[in-house]
């Protein structure tokens, strides 16, 4: 260990700022990034699950319209 | 007869509807910062890094790099309504007009205006503005932005019957963003010289008051007349 | 080696590799990355002309080492899928582009970080600092074209035709802003002179590039399987996939 | 003059030196479903506008209850609908947020969107957005709001381009419902109607300007 | 089978009608042009009118201002087209697709470029440019302006299909156009100093050649993919 | 296969994760008037773009003359005429310069743009600029081309859109001519033809995405 003891760690120096903060953003974008592709699959897969229901109300909804509506 | 809804029924729901269309339009809501970033940083390529020119012609760049930006997205304020038709509808209504103008101007604002306010201190770093100019910049950006998006109103009503590009509209409405920009860059400029800046800042806002009043009825006569 | 790679141009395979490969490369991105940055921070000696503000390297060069070559990677991407008319390729190049906006971001605002301390100022218009920066654009420019267009196999072929105008202008600007720069600006600020830097530094660094390296691999994978299922949605492996996923 | 919901009184458009109509002047009574006629290039559209109040006439003027138009604007919007030859739906916008603002703009009230877009048989396209959607269904996004009026004044120009057949039937029925309930159709169509063709009047415009 | 007529042909038939249109909408001759100054005064208002700093940034303000001027109007180049179907049907002309499309640029670059060229050592006497500069400017204006118009037509064959508004544009075109603002404002730049310059137009020479090569081509790809 | 005009093979279009039509195979011969059907929103503009090589199919390709239309767009372009919802006409120019044009972009040769414009009843409307002309008028610039056309496929999206009675009668009489002479017409419409009719086939599309 470098450091002589957990403040000096955080205070690098007299750098603390500048340093947390570039290790802080330069994570916090990573995750961030991490977090919005993972998401993005399920998001995926609810829109695909979302649009297979919608064809089943339809397919529902046109069955029940079939017998009066005459076809073209 | 049909149920008539209130003002602010009326209001919200044209506000409410212009806002989700940006959104759909997914880009809309970052190009005009987009544009403005980079617009700013095509100055310093121009001009040379020497950060001694840079600071002391900061104000101006960003506020012409805000006149730009606003007038660029001004086109979508009613052009898209006028080629589908719901430019159409919206002056059949029974509505007052100024009020659906005025929250499609608001909508514009939100859109243009607010980013510009939110990023504009990173830009100022860029050009290396003067540290005691930051308070001035940002005011003059709230005051002044919606006057932008309230006068470029008036010019693409005028202009949205007619084909042609969006260069006219900046012929029309350019000059009377003048007198904004030159108090603005004023202001901004006596706040870097720590001198008093409230006196520019009051023409702003009467400035601002006086379009918010005017303005409405000056688009809604111009939408009329130019949609004939 | 075209005839290798044949059964990988289906979706449905491309996918299923993506899927095994994803888990080595996430462990050992996030395994390479504690080490490095734990060593980086805690373990790594203090550099004597600039102090501790140093360290920022272990996240900056990675970053702004790999935001180039990960442009590279989209660039040859979109020229094969133009080429061979591979809608993977587009797939994966779509997949890059915000992988390398991020790190691209990540130079850029590690770099301001670190030079408010060492230069005195947030930003100077030098000459590496400005391609970033349009590189940043780029990249936005990138993903947005990509955004714009509801149908991803037209968003990959369009968002491939710009990366490859702008793989034509990358060196152009780079020369054009280094040669700009000197031009224009006396030697009024000295990058920091790299003293052969002792190894006890230089392994940190080193681990870190590895771990982003891996990082991106990982975060390209997870993105492309995205694309792929996006692109594919109506295919019956997709809905199988649909249908696994629910319960 | 009297009942008149709708009169025109001597309207003359001129067009680029051309005069489409001179001192054009008719009535148009509750009950009635009035098709304008007339080649292509004879004036429809311009006729309509100008009913609308979209245009102003070289000449004359319009008067709704007997008020000329341009006076009483509101008074006369709250009981005209009008479509013209664009649909006025925002490709942005799913089909249900398109018929939803566009009622209430008009003031026009309705609990269920879903069943006034199952009456264009748009069932299953509520949350497509328009712009997914083919010309037809666009249009029948417009339309839709026709369901749901209750105004007295129908101005629909060409209200059956891109519909199917079904579709036109179901609106020609709409229609006679709707003048049935004394309201008033004005329309301008190349195709013939079907239905309520024995109730219908005619204006018939044509090239006079050689 | 149809009788095929020569490239030639096919290129000034399309040249000739983009600029007649160009023509009968009054305006679109004057309104880049007008952009243009309006632009360039905008920034001694903005600025101040301090001499030196003016002659000092004048050749970067004009470049800025010819980009921005150039991508105002580059919307006009295939967005029309779209809207009214002519594109379609010049996609589906058995003529070759790039001679279309370049006489199309061509037309554009005569409409926008040659006005500013005509008009910019006026606006350089308002900026105080230094006099020796002048020469410079036009040559780097008559090399650089050419390839805004075709650089920025890829940008727009990539959106033209797209329902936004032309800030994407801008988004994808501005960053591709800063190696010609570079070397034509340090061009510029040299000359004011009276050292030699010929090496930069050397390079925005080759950058040209490079453009009238390639671009024609992207362009047609482009245009197909965003009409599909 | 040997004979056919046209081609299509194995068509696949997915809208939206909607599948419109799913593996579509039929050959067009020359000498064939086919209409193509279908209710609002069931892919028929998908279709026609599609054989006009404007979009891309998800799957499957056409044919014209044996060969994959992406390959050889030149030789297909050539033999090629289509028109679509839009017209193709431009606003600033007049009626004679827009058809002259479209006529010489597609290789076609007129030496009287005058008795071509008066085929479509624009006598007296030579030189008005286009934006001032009607709806249909625009319309009948964009179909002047028909009569000055040597090619053999024609694709028509919806062709008698804002037509009146008799210029649609004068197309009918014009689609059995170029079919006589060997060619093909392919188009859509929501009104019947009355002339040919007996010669006309039909693809019906329907939903099928349930
Ligand atoms: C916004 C500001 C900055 C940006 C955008 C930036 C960008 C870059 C880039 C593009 C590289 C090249 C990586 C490669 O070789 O491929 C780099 C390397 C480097 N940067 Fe920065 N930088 C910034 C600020 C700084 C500051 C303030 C320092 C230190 C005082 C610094 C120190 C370094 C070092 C030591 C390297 C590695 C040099 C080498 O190995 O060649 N950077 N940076
Ligand atoms: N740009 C698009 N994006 C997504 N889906 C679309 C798009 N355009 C059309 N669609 C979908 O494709 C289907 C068919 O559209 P198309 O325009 O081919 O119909 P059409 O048969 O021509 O109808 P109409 O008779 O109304 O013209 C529609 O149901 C629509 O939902
Ligand atoms: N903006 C305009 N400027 C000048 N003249 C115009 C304009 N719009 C239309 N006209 C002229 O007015 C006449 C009538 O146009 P209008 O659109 O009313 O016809 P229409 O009866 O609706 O025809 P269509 O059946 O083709 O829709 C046309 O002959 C045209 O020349
Ligand atoms: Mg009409
Ligand atoms: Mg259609």
């Amino acid at each position: 260990m470098h450091f002589e003891s957990l403040s000096d760690f955080f205070a690098m120096g007299g750098y603390g700022f500048y340093v947390w903060l570039s290790y802080g953003v330069t994570f916090a974008l990573l995750i961030t990034l991490t977090v919005v592709s993972v998401r993005g699959r399920r998001n995926l897969i609810n829109q695909i699950r979302s649009k297979q229901a919608r064809e089943q109300k339809l397919k529902e909804y046109r069955k029940g319209n079939k017998k009066d509506e005459p076809k073209a | 007869m049909t149920h008539s809804i209130s003002y602010w029924k009326t209001f919200s729901n044209v506000l409410r509807r212009d806002l989700k269309v940006a959104v759909r339009n997914k880009g809309d809501i970052f190009n005009p910062l987009v544009f403005f970033v980079i617009v700013i940083t095509l100055f310093p390529l121009g001009i040379g890094s020497d950060s001694q020119v840079l600071t002391r012609i900061a104000p101006g760049i960003i506020w012409v790099a805000a006149l730009l930006s606003a007038l660029l997205s001004l086109e979508r304020l009613f052009k898209n309504d006028y080629n589908d038709g719901s430019l159409e509808q919206m002056l059949l209504s029974p509505q007052p007009l100024f009020i659906m103008v005025f929250a499609k101007v608001l909508a514009h604002w939100v859109l243009t205006g607010i980013p510009i306010i939110i990023i504009a201190p990173l830009l100022a770093v860029l050009l290396h503005l003067e540290e005691a100019a930051y308070g001035a910049l940002i005011i003059t950006l709230l005051l002044g932005t919606p006057i932008l998006s309230l006068i470029g109103a008036v010019g693409v009503a005028l202009t949205v019957g007619i084909k042609k590009g969006g260069v006219l509209l900046s012929l029309l409405v350019l000059p009377l963003y003048i007198p904004v920009l030159i108090f603005a860059t004023g202001a901004i400029e006596a706040a870097a010289l720590a001198m008093p800046y409230a006196g520019h800042l009051a023409i702003i806002a009467a400035l601002l008051t006086g379009a918010i009043t005017l303005t409405p009825f000056a688009i809604g006569a111009a939408l009329r007349v130019s949609t004939n | 080696m075209w005839k290798w790679l044949h059964p990988y141009a289906k979706p449905e395979r491309s996918y299923e590799l993506a899927s095994t490969l994803l888990p080595w490369f996430a462990v050992s991105s996030v395994i390479t990355l504690l080490i490095g940055t734990i060593w980086g921070l805690a373990f790594a000696p203090v550099d004597y002309q600039q102090g501790e503000s140093y360290r920022i390297i272990f996240i900056h060069v990675p970053a702004a080492t790999l935001a180039m070559s990960t442009y590279m990677a989209m660039a040859t991407a979109a020229f094969v899928g133009m080429v061979w008319q591979l809608k993977l390729s587009d797939a994966a190049a779509a997949a890059m582009a915000p992988v390398g906006a991020v790190l691209t971001a990540i130079a850029l605002i590690t770099g301001s970080a670190w030079g408010k301390p060492m230069w005195g100022t947030w930003w100077i218009w030098d000459a590496r600092l400005t391609t970033e920066l349009i590189l940043l654009f780029i990249y936005i420019g990138i993903i947005a074209l990509h955004n714009s267009f509801e149908d991803k196999v037209l968003a990959g072929r369009a968002a491939g035709i710009l990366t490859l105008v702008g793989v034509i202008n990358i060196p152009i600007i780079k020369y054009s802003v280094e040669w700009w720069n000197t031009l224009h600006q006396g030697a009024t600020i000295s990058k920091l002179d790299k003293p052969s830097m002792p190894t006890e530094m230089l392994i940190p660094l080193l681990i870190n590039i590895l771990g982003f390296a891996l990082m991106i691999g990982a975060l390209t994978l997870i993105r492309f399987r995205n694309e792929i299922i996006d692109r594919n949605s109506m295919r019956p492996w997709v809905r199988e996939l649909v249908a696994q996923e629910s319960k | 003059m009297s009942k008149a919901l709708l009169s025109a009184n001597a309207l003359t458009c001129i067009r680029e030196d051309r005069i489409l109509f001179d001192q054009l002047s008719f009535d148009i009574l509750p009950g009635d479903l009035i098709q304008i006629e007339g080649p292509n290039g004879a004036g429809k559209t311009s006729l309509l506008r100008i009913l609308a109040g979209l245009s102003r006439p070289y000449d004359g003027c319009v008067e709704y209850a007997g008020k000329n138009i341009e006076r009483d604007r509101e008074g006369y919007y709250e009981n005209l609908l009008y479509i013209g030859h664009l649909a006025g739906v925002k490709g942005e916008l799913t089909a249900q947020e398109n018929l939803d603002f566009n009622l209430q703009m008009h003031g026009d009230h309705c609990d269920n969107i879903e069943a006034a877009l199952s009456e264009v048989k748009l069932t299953g396209f509520e949350d497509a957005l328009a712009s997914h959607l083919s010309a037809g269904q666009n249009r029948r996004i417009a339309l839709a709001r026709l369901w749901q009026s209750e105004v007295k004044v129908w101005i629909l120009d060409e209200p059956f381009t891109a519909i199917d057949k079904a579709g036109v039937s179901e609106l020609e029925t709409l229609f006679v419902q709707h003048i049935d309930n004394g309201g008033t159709v004005i329309f301008t169509s190349h195709q013939d109607l079907q239905i309520g063709a024995q109730r219908l009047k005619r204006i018939t415009l044509d090239y006079n300007f050689y």
